[in-house]
């Protein structure tokens, strides 16, 4: 019991996790039907320069402000400089954005080197407490608030602000947008913004979960990141919450039992989901023609 | 004939030159870079097929290419290195392959490209975990890889390159052939106008599966060179990397031209070993990925036909005009 | 009578086509310019050269003087141009509040307008909080001409309000449009003749993306020679 | 042989939470030409999407050549005869016209999976090459489809539309964006594959001299409801066809 429910526990925060990458996806497929493979990437530099910050500055306010910070300079500069070139050519996108993933895990290198860094976590946040069986540290709990709090704001600004608005009848219908009188470019570049803002969240959160900051972790992250969209239905901000949660305590549970097969079991449950509902559990049908 | 010769010369003269290379330069560092070519140009040209005839692109080719290694690296290895472990492991491996790229047809082929692509990334990173995992330890060695012996009659260099590149050149004439036959006709149409393919009475999902089985036996073949020319076989094959490399290739060569990928794995093979080399006193060479990643960028916005592309293109426009 | 907007010799091509092959219109200040043609002739294509959707190969598209080409929709929109699609003029998925919303920004003026377009179509107060795609296609029609109402633009262009629509709820159009026309200016896109001919004051008619006739509307409605030439409203009693 | 007739019983079809056929049942017989008119938004190019398979049915039946085809694909609804034209250019951007033709030719013959490395059939170039005659394309054989006139491209629609033999022609507007010019030889074309009484035709037009000239029968919708039925002759005298089809305008005075 105690075990299933330490694995209940760092499936949530796994899940967590998961969410803010998967929300930031969903977003801009959502709007833009641009799916980002260069995702992972902005989520390692969010990773990489949070720790940076946090181990020269001691400010993990400062980190993650920074993390998320060159998550959304990179995100618009990719957005503004090569994305909108290629928005009516699906291949293209995904080639564009393979190569913006390549480049981000690439140069990372550069400053900080092929190996791993290790991420310390905050003093504030490093208590735990026994509670039955289960170890509950503090850290964990405060990237479950992150994520809940994130979700929640999403779904307010989604559905109670003007660009919420914007954005909704943007996904449906962006030439009429226009015809409002609406920036839809501009728009779009926001929305890219606020999705690579949540990687480089992601990220900084990561590093001192995880331990340690990777050169791999932008494309293992992302991996799991586009199971879940697919799982939960690429376009839906709650699929992306109910997919990062079912994945979360998958791989939670699976990698206790079996190490590395987690990829393995996640890779089952999209394809089962994939033959059940192609649309993902909460995405929308697309017609055919 | 004279439409022939114009057509085949050059590739044949090519094809003269590269047979030559051994007696004119000898065995060792070039036969092996081009024993790699030829392997990755196999493995570009099956993608071309998906890519440049259905339109679909994939992340994880490398899922078949791996198979193609580690499956007649572990018959050969459990062997010992005879005939017979290379010719069951061939067989095996293709069979795989076949229904491996059926399962993947068959969930991801009915539903959005982007799905496509997220779909073949994920399973090919599944086949790199499980290559890598402790549990098949006894087949595939784990993470430290295992060394392949070779049957006899491939133990020298000469006999390896030539066997590669008779295999390479066998290949390519069934994928022309194939491009060329009416099955092949209706994967342009896919391409052009899926849509209207449909609604001529051609079941789309089947002719895209077709292709996408013919093109994962190829790319099964070309790890099947691969291993043999290497022999060895490590996760590496299974890595997201080499199907990045591969689709590097590809669209450098030119997309839909099939002999784009010869010329797209010379480049960026010989790229590679150069600037490892060149890492070696210059360590900033060694992150030559970023370059890769300029050049998705920069082939997608200004040269999205590739290489072969642009000079089919021009000598067509060209003469046009003369007609 | 002077033009709001001016359009010379329009071509466009789309895909290689050419859709546009030389349209001219002029739509004066508060009237209803009608523009006519059969299926496939180039009225929506006009309309979207207008708006900024597609580009142009020549020709000019001229607002207040102000040349038009080269401005995104959102600018040419905020100019003062409102637009209503043949299909696809509202968000299906937003509620008939956030439709009417997504057109401005609340302010006293809006809520003015905003209560003079449900005074006029009482049926979208009632479908105050419904998603946009569960009304009636009638209901959809008037959210899309109160959207307009709204926005209030200085320049409508109107494309087949009528289109789909039952006997009775062109009625109801035919009343809203001349309740429009006494705020603005319109130009409409419109197969129904006879509604094209209560309502328009001018007309111009496309033939193969080109305009072949233009005048005021007693003129066409009196000219049954023109109508059958250019609308291809063949009269059959003859043959009959 | 099976006559291959087309039923249709008390079809319904919605779209976009909007109802746009409904309780519609009709027959067309092998042979007869029939042309469907109405005013815009009536529903005819919905009607030929459900019978095609490009739109799906909530309710009623598409029964054609004895096959309830009601939820058959598109492409098995093609392979057992039905051909389907569109208002808009539909065709292969890069294909020569000879290929496209050959494409038809495939889809018709099968194109059986044992000939993955064979050539392409001769004689099916040389049938294709008899369809571009057919439709005055012979000297466009080698060109590439995206670089013909729009009158040439709704010929090659049409050629590739004859090249799969069907039994019943759905075409939509077939002389809709084309030049003035241009639509005499498209008519002829169609009246001679009419008076070839191979095929079942249903017809979307807008041009009532061409359904005068296209067709022995003529239904009339309105919202997504038969308004008439019968001869042309018979239809367009119908007042309340006229008042539907023409917005109601007086044509008495001609």
């Amino acid at each position: 019991m105690g075990i299933f429910l330490t694995l209940a526990l760092n499936g949530i925060v796994n899940g967590s996790l998961y969410f803010l990458m998967a929300a930031g996806l969903t977003l801009i497929f959502g709007l833009m039907r641009v799916v980002n493979f260069a995702h992972g990437g902005l989520y390692q530099w969010g990773a990489y320069l949070a720790t940076f910050v946090f181990a020269t500055t001691d400010n993990f306010v400062l980190a993650l402000a920074v993390g998320m910070l060159i998550a959304i300079i990179l995100g618009i500069v990719m957005e503004r400089g090569l994305i909108s070139f290629v928005y009516h050519n699906e291949n293209g996108q995904l080639l564009v954005t393979m190569g913006i993933m390549l480049i981000l895990t690439e140069l990372i290198k550069v400053p900080f080197g092929p190996s791993e860094l290790s991420s310390n976590t905050p003093t504030d946040l490093s208590n735990s407490w026994l509670v039955g069986q289960v170890v509950i540290v503090q850290y964990q709990l405060f990237m479950i608030g992150a994520s809940i709090v994130v979700f929640i704001l999403l779904l307010w600004i989604l559905h109670k602000t003007r660009l919420g608005m914007i954005v909704r009848a943007g996904v449906y219908n962006p030439e009429l947008v226009e015809a409002c009188g609406i920036a839809i470019g501009r728009v779009f570049t926001i929305v890219f913004a606020l999705g690579a803002g949540l990687a480089g969240l992601a990220g900084a959160l990561a590093g001192p979960y995880l331990g340690a900051v990777t050169p791999t972790m932008g494309f293992d992250m992302q991996l799991s990141a586009f199971i879940i969209v697919v799982v939960g239905g690429l376009g839906s901000l709650t699929g992306s919450f109910i997919g990062s949660m079912i994945i979360g305590i998958l791989t939670a549970v699976v990698s206790f039992y079996f190490s590395s097969l987690a990829v393995l079991v996640n890779v089952v449950v999209m394809v089962i989901v994939l033959l059940i509902r192609p649309q993902g559990l909460f995405g929308e049908r697309e017609s055919a023609t | 004939m004279t439409r022939h010769t114009r057509q085949f010369g050059p590739l044949l003269l090519i094809l003269v030159v590269v047979a030559l290379v051994p007696v004119l330069f000898g065995v060792g560092g070039i036969t092996n870079l081009l024993e790699q070519v030829f392997a990755f140009a196999l493995f570009a040209m099956s993608y071309d097929l998906l890519i440049g005839y259905t339109g679909v692109v994939s992340f994880g080719h490398a899922v078949f290419f791996g198979t193609g290694a580690y499956v007649v690296g572990i018959f050969l290895a459990h062997s010992g290195g005879s005939s017979g472990g290379l010719l069951v492991g061939t067989c095996v491996a293709l069979g795989m392959s076949i229904l491996l790229s059926l399962l993947i047809a068959s969930i991801s082929l009915r539903i959005r490209t982007v799905y496509f692509a997220m779909i073949t990334l994920a399973v090919g990173q599944t086949f790199y975990v499980l290559s890598g995992s402790q549990m098949l330890q006894p087949l595939t060695n784990a993470d430290d890889g295992m060394t392949v012996p070779l049957p006899v009659w491939l133990t020298h260099d000469r006999p390896v390159y030539y066997f590669s590149l008779a295999v390479l050149v066998l290949c390519l004439v069934l994928l022309r052939l194939f491009v060329r036959s009416p099955v092949g006709l209706v994967l342009q149409g896919i391409r052009e106008n899926e849509g209207r393919v449909l609604t001529l009475g051609h079941s789309v999902y089947r002719f895209k599966s077709i292709a996408f089985v013919i093109s994962g036996l190829m790319a099964t073949v070309a790890g099947i060179l691969y291993v043999i020319a290497q022999t060895f076989v490590s996760t590496g094959v299974y890595d997201v990397s080499i199907s990045l490399d591969v689709l590097l290739m590809t669209i450098i060569g030119g997309i839909g031209t099939l002999y784009g990928g010869l010329l797209g794995a010379l480049i960026i093979i010989v790229a590679q070993t150069e600037f490892t080399n060149l890492a070696g006193t210059y360590p900033i060479f060694g992150r030559y990925t970023i370059l890769f990643g300029v050049l998705y960028i920069v082939i997608v916005r200004f040269m999205p036909r590739g290489i072969v592309g642009t000079i089919l293109e021009s000598i067509k426009r060209r003469s046009g005009q003369e007609g | 009578m002077s033009s709001l907007l001016e359009v010379a010799d329009l071509h466009v091509n789309i895909g290689g086509y050419q859709i546009l092959q030389g349209v001219s219109l002029a739509v004066p200040e508060h009237a209803v310019t009608v523009l006519l043609g059969r299926n496939g002739a180039g009225k929506t294509t006009t309309m979207r050269s207008i708006m900024g959707y597609v580009r142009s190969a020549a020709g000019e598209i001229r607002w207040r003087g102000e040349r038009l080409q080269g401005l995104r929709p959102y600018q040419v929109a905020r100019r003062g141009i409102g637009y209503m699609p043949e299909e696809g003029h509202l968000f299906a998925n937003l509620t008939v509040q956030d439709n009417l919303a997504m057109v401005a920004r609340k302010s006293a003026s809006y809520e003015s307008r905003l209560e003079r377009a449900l005074t006029l179509f009482p049926d979208l107060r009632i479908a105050w909080s419904r998603r946009a795609g569960t009304l009636s296609g009638g209901q959809k029609q008037m959210l899309g001409l109160a959207r307009l109402l709204v926005a209030a633009p200085a320049l409508m262009l109107i494309d087949e309000p009528s289109k789909g629509l039952s006997p009775g709820m062109v009625e109801v159009l035919a009343g809203a449009l001349s309740v429009l026309r006494e705020a603005t200016t319109i130009l409409l896109v419109e197969q129904n003749f006879r509604l094209a001919s209560r309502v328009g004051d001018h007309f111009s008619v496309i033939d193969e993306g080109r305009t072949c006739l233009s005048g005021s509307m007693e003129q066409l409605v009196a000219r049954v020679d023109w109508q059958q030439q250019y609308l291809g409203l063949t009269a059959t009693r003859e043959e009959v | 042989m099976i006559e291959m007739d087309l039923e249709l019983a008390h079809l319904r079809v919605d779209y976009a939470q909007t109802t746009i056929i409904q309780d519609l049942s009709l027959n067309l017989q092998a042979g007869v030409s029939m042309a469907l008119v109405g005013p815009n938004g009536a529903g005819k190019t919905t009607l030929l999407n459900a019978i095609s398979g490009h739109c799906p049915v909530q309710a009623g039946r598409v029964v054609f050549g004895g096959h309830d085809v009601t939820r058959w694909s598109v492409d098995r609804r093609a392979r057992v005869g039905m051909g389907r034209s569109f208002q808009g250019i539909h065709l292969f951007p890069h294909l020569s016209t000879l290929e496209s033709v050959t494409l038809a030719i495939a889809a018709r013959e099968g194109t059986p999976t044992g000939r993955l490395f064979s050539r392409v059939p001769e004689q099916w170039q040389q049938e294709a090459h008899t369809y571009l005659q057919q439709t005055a394309l012979s000297h466009h054989a080698g060109k590439a489809a995206n670089t013909l006139s729009h009158g040439d491209k709704r010929k090659l629609e049409l050629a590739m539309l004859l090249a799969l033999r069907p039994a019943l022609l759905l075409l939509d507007e077939p002389t809709a964006g084309m030049a003035l010019a241009e639509v005499p030889v498209m008519l002829g074309l169609l009246e001679e594959i009419k008076a070839s009484g191979k095929y079942a035709i249903l017809l979307v037009e807008h041009k009532l001299d061409v359904v005068f000239r296209l067709s022995d029968e003529v239904v009339v919708l309105q919202q997504g409801s038969i308004l008439a039925q019968g001869t042309a002759h018979d239809v367009m005298a119908d007042e309340r066809v006229q008042a539907a089809y023409l917005g109601g305008q007086h044509v008495e005075s001609t």
